[in-house]
């Protein structure tokens, strides 16, 4: 069974990199905010594989911390991509 | 009783890397951002709630099965909600920004 | 080749990869992040020497490991505290470069980070 | 070649390369991107070296807090443009050589090690059972290295004092300059109505789990600090204003409960931080309760940056 979820999860991995090599490598600004998205589920996936195959619960913690950091990321990606923030506003009350 | 919930496992888990398979073949295949996007998260998520109900007959306790589901519904919900945020910066900026 | 010596070497690599782009990476925000690589790469050639030392039952030396936790966290105030002084730098005189050959950087508040 | 080395590998080649990409890349944004990445695939290389501990500091500030600090200094730098050269040739071979030499003798040193390797796993787990935890690491960062972890709180202090100090005199006091954003979006709104709520059981679960299993005051604390940046960006709480004394007060409640419990033991115990006997768990999860509120106001307030503006009458 632990060798099953291994392979799994070695396979969610490759899926992830393949993702992530397609992703990075458009120009697109709004391509590369996907980067935070694909680890969201896939690194998730990842680890929860691993939890069961190693039978280390406390690895599902991890999961659970890469799930809430990585819709935070997300939210950092969008909110400072360029033209989508109050530059204008902020330098206009700023000292 | 073991065997049938290591094949319930065996069976779902694999469906859950499939549609890891297919999310990544259309983030490869769509030709722009949005519906990159749309293959990148509804599949995603549906992997690995998939691999998450697989995995439920392996959880320790209730409660470790309780941790996972609620793990793949944060997932869910907050990845709904983050792909909004980028489909509205896609919109803002058009599809080449 | 076992996961630990696996992992110290993807360490060494890092280490590498982080002091290339610090010394050869003219923005100041690039330099910072290639330093968090090198650091990274520091704290898992760390995180082998904990793997190797496993005993008792434990899957590493907890002593490194929580050498490492406060080294993350340490890294992280630096981090703060370089950006603070880049952007201050932005704010005293336009620009964002640590080049001294540059004319119209007169200003006194020159970061040295 | 067992399934397990062949995710060991793709798991390296796949951080080498994020890494090669983060130093690679030619926009700031992008490379930003790589390392917020990095992070989060660092987390599953520390699961895999068994230091589960560590993959959640890596998640929660290597992944997350850092990228988020350094996007808002990207997002500032698009405005000038530095009219920087790339080093030349000749130096970037120079650099390359060297750096391939120092990350040889890491190597090296690595595939060498001594003959008899030195642990101090057997002696933390000998005493462990003393201070009634279960978690070794946290053994480790409460009772015997106790005051590393006191003095790794002033240094964080430290550095939020140096942050503040690099505000212009007329803005002391005042507003850290956190980046909002521009239009109030509902989706965002939505999603820092959502998360928070969820965040601050999961910080409290890692506070609690913490003495038993993998966890911790640190990252318990970072997660507090991302719920309340969430907050702040969206707009929903406005930024405080850096003079406020409930947010100093919070600031230090941490470390000065851990230097009074420390002190304390000078008297009840044997010496500076020792725990008297039978209290050492309750007092330890005190502390931690303390710390993660004063690490998370502390890492908020180092995202969140210097003051840049005073309060408007």
């Amino acid at each position: 069974m632990a060798s099953f979820l291994f392979g799994a999860a070695g396979f969610v991995l490759a899926m992830v990199a393949l993702g992530l090599f397609v992703i990075l490598q458009r120009p697109a600004e709004v391509d590369h905010m996907m980067a935070a998205q694909l680890l969201g589920t896939g690194g998730v996936a990842i680890l929860v594989l691993l939890a069961a195959a190693t039978e280390t619960p406390p690895i599902v913690d991890v999961a659970l911390l890469l799930a809430l950091f990585a819709a935070f990321a997300a939210v950092a990606f969008v909110r400072s991509a360029s033209g989508s923030t109050s530059e204008s506003r902020e330098t206009a009350s700023g000292g | 009783m073991k065997l049938a919930f290591d094949i319930f496992t065996v069976v779902l888990v694999t469906a859950g890397a499939l549609f890891f398979l297919a999310g990544t073949v259309g983030l490869i295949r769509f030709p722009d951002s949005l519906t990159r996007l749309h293959a990148l998260t509804k599949v995603d998520n549906l992997g690995l709630g998939l691999v998450v109900l697989g995995l439920l007959p392996q959880a320790n306790g209730v409660f470790g099965a309780l941790k996972l589901v609620s793990i793949w519904l944060l997932v869910q919900l907050s990845g709904a909600i983050v792909t909004q945020l980028i489909a509205g910066a896609v919109r803002q900026r058009g599809p080449q920004g | 080749m076992n996961a630990a010596n696996l992992f110290g070497l993807c360490g060494a690599a890092l280490v590498g990869f982080g002091l290339y782009g610090l010394v050869t990476n003219p923005e100041p925000l690039r330099k910072i992040l290639a330093f968090n690589l090198l650091g990274s790469g520091v704290f898992l050639v760390f995180g082998v020497v904990s793997r190797r030392a496993a005993a008792s039952g434990l899957g590493g030396d907890p002593v490194p490991q929580a050498m490492v936790i406060t080294a993350i966290v340490v890294a992280f105030a630096a981090t703060a505290m370089a950006i603070a002084l880049v952007l201050r730098l932005l704010q005293e005189t336009g620009r964002s470069t640590l080049n001294a050959d540059n004319p119209g950087g007169t200003n006194t508040d020159r970061g040295n980070s | 070649m067992t399934i397990l080395s062949v995710f060991d590998i793709g798991l390296a080649v796949l951080i080498l390369g994020i890494g090669v990409w983060t130093i690679a890349a030619r926009e700031a944004f992008a490379a930003v991107i790589g390392f917020v990445v990095y992070g989060l695939l660092l987390s599953i290389a520390w699961v895999r070296l068994s230091a589960v501990d560590v993959a959640l500091t890596e998640a929660a500030i290597g992944g997350g807090m850092t990228g988020m600090l350094m996007l808002g200094a990207v997002a500032r730098l698009r405005l000038a443009k530095g009219n920087d050269t790339r080093a030349s040739l000749p130096v970037r071979l120079a650099a390359g050589v060297l750096c391939a030499l120092v990350a040889a003798g890491l190597a090296t040193a690595i595939l060498s090690p001594p003959e008899a390797i030195p642990t101090l796993a057997p002696m933390v787990m000998e005493n462990l059972a003393q201070s009634g935890l279960g978690n070794p690491v946290a053994g480790v960062l409460f009772v015997y290295r106790a005051l590393d972890t006191l003095l790794e709180k002033v240094v964080l202090i430290l550095a939020l004092l140096g942050v503040w100090s690099l505000a212009p005199d007329s803005v002391w006091g005042g507003i850290p300059g956190l980046r909002l954003y521009a239009q109030r979006s509902s989706t965002l709104t939505f999603l820092a109505q959502l998360l928070p709520p969820l965040g601050i059981v999961v910080a409290i679960y890692m506070c609690w789990v913490g003495a038993k299993e993998p966890g911790g005051a640190f990252q318990g604390g970072t997660v507090l600090a991302a719920m309340w940046l969430l907050v702040m960006i969206a707009g929903l709480r406005s930024v405080p204003s850096i003079d406020q004394r409930w947010l100093r007060l919070l600031l230090v409640v941490g470390p000065v409960i851990f230097l009074a419990i420390g002190i304390a033991g000078m008297v009840l115990a044997t010496a500076f931080l020792a725990y008297p006997a039978g209290y050492a768990k309750p007092l330890i999860v005190a502390v931690e309760f303390a710390l993660t509120l004063s690490i998370g106001v502390a890492l908020g307030l180092l995202a969140a940056g210097p003051p840049e503006r005073v309060q408007r009458p």
